[in-house]
């Protein structure tokens, strides 16, 4: 008998006196504390391995709720605790239509010839400290890939010295829109598929000399709109993808082939 | 020399110094069809452009005005007529607004120009210092020793950082540039009083002009036109690279360290470049702008390298066609020298008033290999005359992991190349570290 | 203006002293050749194969690693034949061909290529695979081929008769003949006159300074000399010490890789210096007769910690700040 | 979240779980005490079956004596006829100074004090080098051994036994080992007559 | 004293927990990735360490042997060292929000930290004083820490090198912990 | 529940070991052969399905602030019955796995899966997770142990592989080899489940 009883009380005692400690101490010392860290520290799996590169699944609660947002992943809750925690700090997901990046060129090596050979490193923002461009067009795309790699849904690729945008692949977040140094990345709704693919503010005849599908600024896809969608301003059309209905009639109206349905480019103009 | 040679304290190297034109007297150059002018020549505020497409300009008529105290006025080189207003490339490589001018006499030497300009007499001792100031803010001077930074402005330093000494910068450490060596040896006399104005402007402080021992003869000369002249001295320097760096001058001739982002001036030091101290002697005495400097022209592809003077806004192909250089096997053009200077692509920009050198190279010169990996060697970090840690620097650049304490080290760097020059593995440590500038001022 | 071929565009400087990586990795591997040839000398053919099987592998191994993956890595740049070297001299000179094959895989695939190859490696590949060897095959890499025997016979090293047998065994051993290279040993371990020669021009050229090898020696001297003024009967003497084993090999060719060692003034010294006690240490009380290679690797760890808390004065920067 | 509990039940529920993993453990613990015993016997039992090999097992002691040799204590086990004569002996002896600290053998030695087999009982021993001790390669070696007929030490120090291969601190550390159990045996067939 | 010195030498250097005993090995490569979160955690974990192992000893010897119930180890330890972790942080938090903010937020990662635990009962396996008992606890932590903050230093450096991908993160931290398991050997024999 | 996901799932790509880095202690010190790592994987199978089963049965009654006292106490108590029927009828094996049986009570997967999973879960779902998670755990320490033991001593369950005299890469069953092998086999088993998870 006194071999189960000592265990027993030993054991009931330590829990009693462990216990009863700590909530004791819990009062005495309480400090207030935001009670969503809490809450978020309860639909954590509590493993508190570290794998987050936090000191453990407080920490974790604690930096989401500073931070208000989820910028570290918890390796080991899966998708439904990790969107339970988003919904605790109130951060929803967007359901809204799906924009994707479009480049607003078309400066391939064929189309604005290259200028010079750059040796530097390659990277567009350290070309832009040493020259304006490679190209003869002097806002064209470097094809030095910041863009590329600053994407982390490996949905773009250098093709022919201009960048390539895998619109499936792309998930709009636009990070790569402020990776650009030559700002030619503009986001647009997937539904709008007539694109502008030029970003030449030159007179018409100069940005002819440089790039062979420039936008020349010749007002005739303006006057063809029926939809008032397209305007020519600093001798570059602009569309209002509000406005724009995918009718095409610009597209075939544009001397320079400048316009491109998405999907269907020519990037070589007929010329 | 009796006593040790002054240099800098820490890294430094010895590039090949190919100081071809050394003994070739600075010509006169003539005016060229047409002056491509471009409008922001210097650090600061943008300028306002004053004259419009189909203007008459005669030479000396302000094209652009200053725009606010840091900044500086722009000044038609000859008479003509606005062609054009258009952006165009320069030789930084940055396409910016220029005024194109369509000049009225082609071909006119400057000789017979700047001959028919009179000295005024100039009384020093009468002169305020006010005036000085006026004088030299209107007539567009900025430094001409690299930076372009308007003279005016550093010459007016705050009240609370007395200057104790000028130093005028006579280094010329760059390989191939010979242009203020002349000066200093055949207009040492304008020079000094140049420098006598400088010295007035701070109520008589030592000026001294360091000059590297590679320069013999300059250090004579100078030594000589300054002989007996008050607080005015001559100090020869180690020949060693980026010894003309200002904040290496100032720690060789007088043992003061600017301190980490900081300015000559909190060591209570002014700068001048040599060709600087002369314009202000030309702004004083001929009422002259900035509208023309002297300019070494050289490298592998040119058969007699030269130095010349010539208006600011000729077009590169004018010199080239002058210096017979033949355009189909130019494979790198620089503005400056190798060390510190900019490749630039169009044979069609012009001259600016920072423009100390042209050099020609053909293929053979241009080294093509690309980045390898860093193999930690330290030779960046023994060659940096600012004691950085480049090597990591760079990488944490290109990681774009700049940490926190790494960001100031970044700041201080001064683009002297010793680095990249010295890097066996290739790397492009200047234009890392130039990324990082300009990533943590694009973070402020 | 007419057409011509785009110019050239690079960020400055323009102008090259004409260093390459090839440059310096080649020239390392030429100052080995004096103490190659003293252990070729010494050890015979037997020498050569060794050196000529592991520069073979380590050299082969990058090469198929680049050719057979997307790795790009110039495997002729010579920093693979260097540690092929490297790792030879670190090798009895009877070592069998297996035993270099695996050395070699150890060292180029473990001890570089997994972190990227040139220059991404944090401890010196030719070590991490001495190591390794070490402690797998213990009576391999420790039956040492007899200088000048033609029968094959191994002997210890003196390193392993100070620790089986104590210092007083080692009573006869002459200095001059330690440094000549008279002794059993690895490849590498035999001459320490002829390392320094070759050293020498390697500091001429700068592609070594003094800071390591100066401080690593100086530690080893000290320490072991501290013990040896305690109690000279047991321990052997600062000298024995300086000379014996890998001391000469490590502080001139290996803790000075320029790739696992500390950038600054101050981290350098503190490398020598822990590289130079932890050799004497476990010399002194360890398992192992010789402690250089794991001396090297451990400091090694701390290579980043050095680089980042002990870096060198700045321009324009005050002691206080 | 999560609704608050009274300190009370909080307690309550704490120590009652504590309270059953102990009753429950202790259940456990008396069925499982009496075979881990075993299995601590069975050991000592099958090891000197091995190092006592040959020898008539019937009147061994179930727990060992002690005696002291070289200041250490060897704890031993007595094999004897029936009438009383020692047939033979199972030291258990410390190796001292292994490689990783000491180590436990037992030895075994006939009624001539000649070993019989050796028997490592625990070791920290390095794998695959130090632990080879228990290879049949290195234990061979001392069977019939006595203190007459070798000399006991490795023989790099001179003596009869042959190290392991980059072992030989453990060989050493074993050999010491053995001769302490030859000693003792000596001392107790002394203490006999 | 030469006696705890070589405790010390052999807990930190011969018998390192990280790389010889692998004890702590979770947090050992969770909290790595920074030195300043190493250091962080390496005097957690020194503090936590030295008190645990006091407090389990009392417990063992006090407790569980009188009453021949050593059988409980494991349970005991664990209530012991999980209390004490929770007391420790709430009493921090509130009486030293500082160090807390440095500290605190290391302790939770600790109680599941087989170092804890494991170099408790290994006091007891070597059958350590109560000060041995201490001074073991206490350097084995320094060794801990010395291994986390070493190891921190390098993954910090290898952020900016090219590792490829497939060996990135934590295959080349197995890696180099490996490698320096090695060096660390180099030790052995040091100290029995 | 789909059993193949579920497989996959424990096995590979949240396989304990190589997907999580947990409980990484016992599979280091384990698993210098095959059977010992066996041995640790299904002692902790055992605790892991135990605690899952106890834990999911009695998450109505624990009150939240004791949750994880109440869980260690549960755990520690399967590792004290594993720890003395091991000793009672695995006396060998449990003599080599020694200090790490006790140490599964810290073994970050039990705590976690308890927290992550029995803690919310039908007592069925409970064992089933419990179950798969200590298997995908065993099958790591077993394939870390029987290429460390191949490799090491050149056996395989103590059956020679290769002569008694050649040398074997002795690292490999010492604390190194324990990282290095657990190194590249984290890359073997990521690329398997890149493929498996391309595969779906
Ligand atoms: C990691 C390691 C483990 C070792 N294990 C053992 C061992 O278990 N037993 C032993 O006698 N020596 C061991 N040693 C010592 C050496 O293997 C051995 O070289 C010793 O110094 C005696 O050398 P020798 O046997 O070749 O004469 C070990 C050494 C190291 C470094
Ligand atoms: C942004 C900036 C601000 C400066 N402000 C001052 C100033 O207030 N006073 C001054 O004397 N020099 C000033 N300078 C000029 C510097 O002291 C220095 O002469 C100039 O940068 C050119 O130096 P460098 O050719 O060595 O690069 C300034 C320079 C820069 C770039
Ligand atoms: C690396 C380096 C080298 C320089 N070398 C010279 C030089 O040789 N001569 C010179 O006049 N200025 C040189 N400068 C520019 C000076 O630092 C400083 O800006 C100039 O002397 C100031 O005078 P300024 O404002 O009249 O141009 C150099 C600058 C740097 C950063
Ligand atoms: C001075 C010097 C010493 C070197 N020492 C070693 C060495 O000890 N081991 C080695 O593998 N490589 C050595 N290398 C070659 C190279 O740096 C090494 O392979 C890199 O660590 C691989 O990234 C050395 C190179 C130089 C320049
Ligand atoms: S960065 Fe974002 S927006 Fe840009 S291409 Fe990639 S996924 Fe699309
Ligand atoms: S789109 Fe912009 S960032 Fe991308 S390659 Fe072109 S220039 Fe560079
Ligand atoms: S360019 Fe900058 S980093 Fe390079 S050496 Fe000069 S100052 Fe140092
Ligand atoms: S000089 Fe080049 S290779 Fe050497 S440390 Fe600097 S960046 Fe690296
Ligand atoms: S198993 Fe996670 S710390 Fe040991």
């Amino acid at each position: 008998m006194y071999e189960i009883l000592i265990p027993g009380l030993v054991l009931s005692g330590f829990a009693l006196v462990l216990s009863g400690g700590l909530l004791y101490a819990s009062k005495k010392f309480y400090v207030y504390e935001d009670p969503r860290i809490d809450a978020i520290e309860a639909l954590l799996p509590a493993a508190n391995c570290g794998g987050c590169g936090l000191a453990g699944c407080r920490a974790f609660a604690e930096q989401a709720v500073k931070k208000e947002s989820l910028d570290v992943i918890c390796p080991v809750a899966d998708a439904a605790a990790m969107s339970a925690v988003a919904k605790v700090l109130g951060i929803e997901a967007s359901g809204a239509d799906k924009n994707v990046a479009t480049l607003m060129c078309h400066g391939t090596h064929e189309n604005s010839k290259e200028a010079l050979e750059y040796a530097g490193i390659e990277d567009c923002w350290a070309a832009m400290l040493v020259t304006d461009s490679v190209k003869a067009c002097a806002f064209s795309c470097l094809g030095l890939a910041s863009c590329v790699r600053a994407c982390r849904f490996d949905a773009m690729k250098i093709e022919n010295g201009i960048v390539v945008i895998d619109e499936e692949k792309c998930t709009g977040c636009g990070l790569c829109v402020p990776a650009c140094p030559k700002t030619l990345l503009h986001m647009r709704p997937q539904t709008s598929e007539v694109v502008v693919c030029c970003f030449n503010t030159e007179r018409g005849a100069d940005a002819r000399k440089v790039c062979r599908v420039a936008c020349i600024g010749c007002m005739k896809c303006q006057k063809t709109c029926a939809h008032d969608a397209i305007h020519v301003n600093n001798f570059l059309a602009a569309i209002d993808y509000g406005k724009c209905t995918n009718c095409y009639e610009c597209v075939d109206v544009c001397p320079t082939d400048s316009i491109q349905i998405k999907g269907k480019e020519v990037y070589v103009a007929s010329a | 020399m009796l006593h040790p040679l002054k240099t800098f304290s820490r890294g430094g190297i010895h590039p090949a110094y190919n100081k071809f034109s050394a003994d070739r007297p600075i010509e006169y150059g003539t005016v060229p069809e047409r002056l491509l002018i471009a409008v922001n020549q210097h650090i600061g505020r943008p300028l306002e452009v004053l004259v419009k497409k189909g203007e008459e300009v005669t030479r000396g008529s302000l094209l652009a005005k200053s725009s606010g105290f840091v900044s500086s006025n722009l000044h038609a080189p000859a008479a003509g007529k606005v062609e054009k207003i258009t952006r165009f490339p320069q030789l930084g490589g940055q396409i910016g607004e220029t005024i194109i001018i369509k000049t009225e006499n082609p071909g006119q030497s400057l000789k017979e120009i700047l001959d028919s300009e009179t000295p005024q007499s100039l009384r020093l001792d009468a002169l305020e210092k006010e005036e000085i100031l006026k004088k030299i803010n209107e007539a567009g001077l900025v430094g001409m020793g690299g930076a372009g930074f308007p003279t005016h402005v550093k010459l007016s330093p705050p009240q609370e950082k007395p200057i104790d000494h000028l130093l005028i910068n006579g280094a010329e450490c760059e390989p191939y540039i010979t242009c203020d060596h002349r000066l200093m040896l055949e207009r040492s006399a304008e020079l000094t009083r140049g420098m006598l104005i400088l010295q007035k402007l701070f109520g008589g402080v030592p000026v001294t002009i360091g000059i590297e021992d590679n320069k013999p003869d300059a250090v004579k000369a100078m030594g000589e036109a300054l002989a007996g002249k008050r607080g005015l001295s001559v100090a020869a320097l180690e020949t060693k690279y980026p010894q003309g760096g200002e904040k290496q001058l100032i720690k060789a001739i007088l043992n003061r360290e600017v301190p980490s982002a900081g300015l000559p001036m909190d060591v209570g030091v002014i700068v001048q470049n040599v060709a600087t101290t002369l314009a202000v002697y030309e702004a004083l005495v001929y009422n002259r702008p900035l509208m023309e400097r002297a300019l070494t022209v050289s490298g592998n592809l040119i058969k007699n390298p030269g130095n010349i003077l010539l208006p600011i806004g000729t077009p590169v192909s004018f010199i080239m066609n002058r210096f017979e250089i033949d355009a189909a096997r130019v494979r790198l053009l620089l503005s400056g020298g190798p060390m510190m200077g900019r490749a630039s692509f169009s044979f069609e920009s012009p001259l600016t008033k920072t423009s100390s050198a042209l050099l020609f190279f053909d293929g053979d010169y241009v080294h093509r290999r690309r980045e390898n990996p860093c193999i930690r060697c330290g030779s960046c970090i023994d060659a940096c005359p600012m004691g950085l840690p480049v090597a990591q620097l760079t990488e944490s650049i290109k990681g774009n992991l700049i940490a926190a304490h790494a960001k100031g080290d970044i700041m201080d760097c001064i683009e002297c190349g010793s680095c990249t020059y010295v890097c066996p593995a290739d790397r492009r440590l200047v234009q890392w570290m130039r990324v990082g500038k300009s990533i943590i001022r694009r973070e402020n | 203006m007419p057409e011509n071929r785009p110019v050239f565009v690079d960020s400055s400087p323009l102008g090259r002293a004409g260093e390459s990586t090839r440059k310096i990795m080649y020239t390392v591997s030429l100052t080995l050749v004096p103490a190659l040839g003293v252990s070729v000398w010494m050890f015979g053919f037997e020498a050569l194969r060794v050196l000529l099987l592991a520069a073979v592998f380590c050299v082969g191994i990058e090469f198929a690693a680049f050719r057979f993956s997307s790795f790009k890595i110039d495997s002729l740049d010579g920093s693979a034949l260097l540690t092929g070297i490297l790792l030879a001299m670190n090798l009895p000179a009877n070592a069998p061909w297996w035993l270099i094959l695996v050395g070699s895989l150890v060292a180029v695939g473990l001890g570089k290529l997994v972190f990227g190859g040139l220059g991404q490696n944090i401890f010196n590949p030719a070590l991490v695979a001495r190591v390794f060897l070490l402690i797998s095959f213990p009576v391999q890499m420790t039956s040492w081929l007899k200088p000048g025997a033609v029968d094959g016979s191994t002997g210890a090293t003196p390193l392993g008769i100070l620790k089986t047998e104590g210092a007083g065994a080692l009573a006869q051993t002459d200095l001059l003949h330690l440094a000549v290279g008279q002794m059993g040993g690895s490849l590498g371990e035999v001459s320490a006159i002829a390392l320094l020669l070759g050293a020498a021009w390697l500091f001429y050229k700068k592609y070594i300074t003094w800071e390591i090898p100066v401080t690593f020696m100086g530690a080893v001297l000290v320490f072991s000399g501290i013990f040896y003024l305690i109690n000279p009967a047991q321990y052997a003497s600062p000298l024995f010490h300086l000379f014996t084993g890998g001391v000469m090999l490590g502080a001139l060719y290996m803790a000075t890789d320029m790739v696992t060692s500390p950038l600054t003034f101050k981290g350098k010294l503190i490398f020598g210096i822990g590289c130079g006690f932890f050799t004497a240490l476990i010399r002194l009380f360890g398992a192992y007769p010789e402690g250089v290679s794991f001396a090297i690797l451990f400091m090694n760890a701390f290579v980043p910690l050095l680089d980042r808390y002990f870096p060198d004065k700045k321009f324009g920067v005050l002691k206080n700040e | 979240m999560s609704k608050q509990e009274s300190d009370f039940k909080v307690i309550t529920v704490l120590v009652i779980i504590a309270l059953f993993s102990a009753v429950l453990l202790a259940y456990v613990n008396t069925i499982t005490r009496g075979p881990i015993e075993g299995n601590k016997k069975a050991e000592m039992k099958k090891a000197i079956a091995v190092v006592l090999q040959g020898v008539d097992l019937k009147n061994i002691p179930q727990m060992p004596r002690q005696m002291k040799v070289d200041k250490s204590i060897v704890k031993y086990f007595t094999a004897e006829s029936d009438s009383g004569a020692l047939l033979g002996v199972a030291f258990v002896v410390k190796g001292p100074n292994g490689f990783s600290g000491d180590f436990d053998v037992m030895v075994g030695v006939d009624a001539d004090g000649s070993v019989i087999d050796t028997y490592v009982l625990q070791h920290k021993e390095t794998p695959g080098l130090g632990d080879k001790m228990n290879g049949e390669a290195f234990k061979s070696q001392f069977r019939k051994k006595n203190l007459q007929n070798a000399k006991w030490r490795v023989k790099k120090d001179g003596g009869d036994i042959d190290a392991l291969t980059a072992a030989t601190i453990t060989s050493r550390a074993f050999t010491h080992g053995v001769e302490r159990a030859l000693l003792g045996f000596e001392k107790l067939k002394g203490n006999k007559h | 004293m030469v006696q705890y010195a070589l405790l010390v030498v052999s807990a930190i250097f011969v018998n390192n927990v990280i790389f010889s005993r692998f004890l702590g090995l979770c947090p050992y490569f969770g909290v790595s990735k920074k030195i300043d979160t190493a250091l962080g955690m390496g005097m957690a974990v020194t503090f936590l360490l030295t008190l645990a192992g006091s407090m389990t000893y009392i417990v063992q010897v006090y407790i569980l042997n009188p009453l021949n119930l050593a059988y409980l180890q494991t349970i005991a330890f664990i209530l012991v060292i999980a209390s004490l972790v929770q007391l420790v942080e709430i009493v921090m938090k509130k009486v030293a929000p500082p160090l807390y903010q440095a500290l605190g937020i290391f302790l939770p990662l600790i109680t599941t930290n087989c170092a804890i635990l494991g170099v408790s009962i290994l006091s007891i396996q070597g059958k350590f004083n109560f000060i041995e008992t201490a001074v073991f606890s206490f350097a084995s932590a320094l060794g801990f820490g010395l291994a986390l903050i070493i190891f921190a230093g390098i993954r910090e450096a290898l952020d900016t090198r090219q590792v490829p991908k497939i060996f990135a993160g934590a295959p080349i931290s197995f890696i180099i912990a490996g490698i320096l398991a090695m060096a660390f050997m180099g030790f052995s024999g040091m100290v029995k | 529940m789909n059993l193949k996901e579920n497989m996959i799932r424990s096995f590979f790509t949240e396989n304990p070991v190589t997907g999580l880095l947990l409980g990484l202690c016992p599979t280091l010190a384990t698993t210098t052969s095959a059977e010992n790592g066996l041995g640790m994987g299904l002692a902790t199978t055992f605790v892991l399905i135990g605690s899952n089963v106890v834990i999911s049965l009695l998450r109505k009654q624990i009150p939240d602030r004791v949750r994880i006292p109440a869980f260690i106490v549960i755990i520690a108590t399967f590792v004290t019955i594993v720890d003395m029927g091991m000793q009672a009828t695995m006396y060998d094996l449990h003599k080599t796995l020694g200090l790490f049986i006790p140490l599964i009570v810290v073994n970050c997967i039990i705590l976690g899966r308890a927290e992550a999973f029995a803690s919310k879960n039908s007592i069925g779902h409970s064992f089933l997770d419990g179950l798969f998670m200590g298997l995908g755990f065993t099958m790591s320490l077993f394939i870390l142990g029987a290429i460390r033991e191949v490799l090491g001593s050149g056996q395989i369950f103590g059956y020679a592989l290769i002569p008694a005299d050649w040398p074997t890469i002795l690292i490999f069953v010492l604390a190194p080899g324990a990282f290095i092998t657990l190194g590249f086999m984290m890359v073997g088993m990521n690329k398997i489940s890149k493929l498996l998870e391309g595969g779906n």
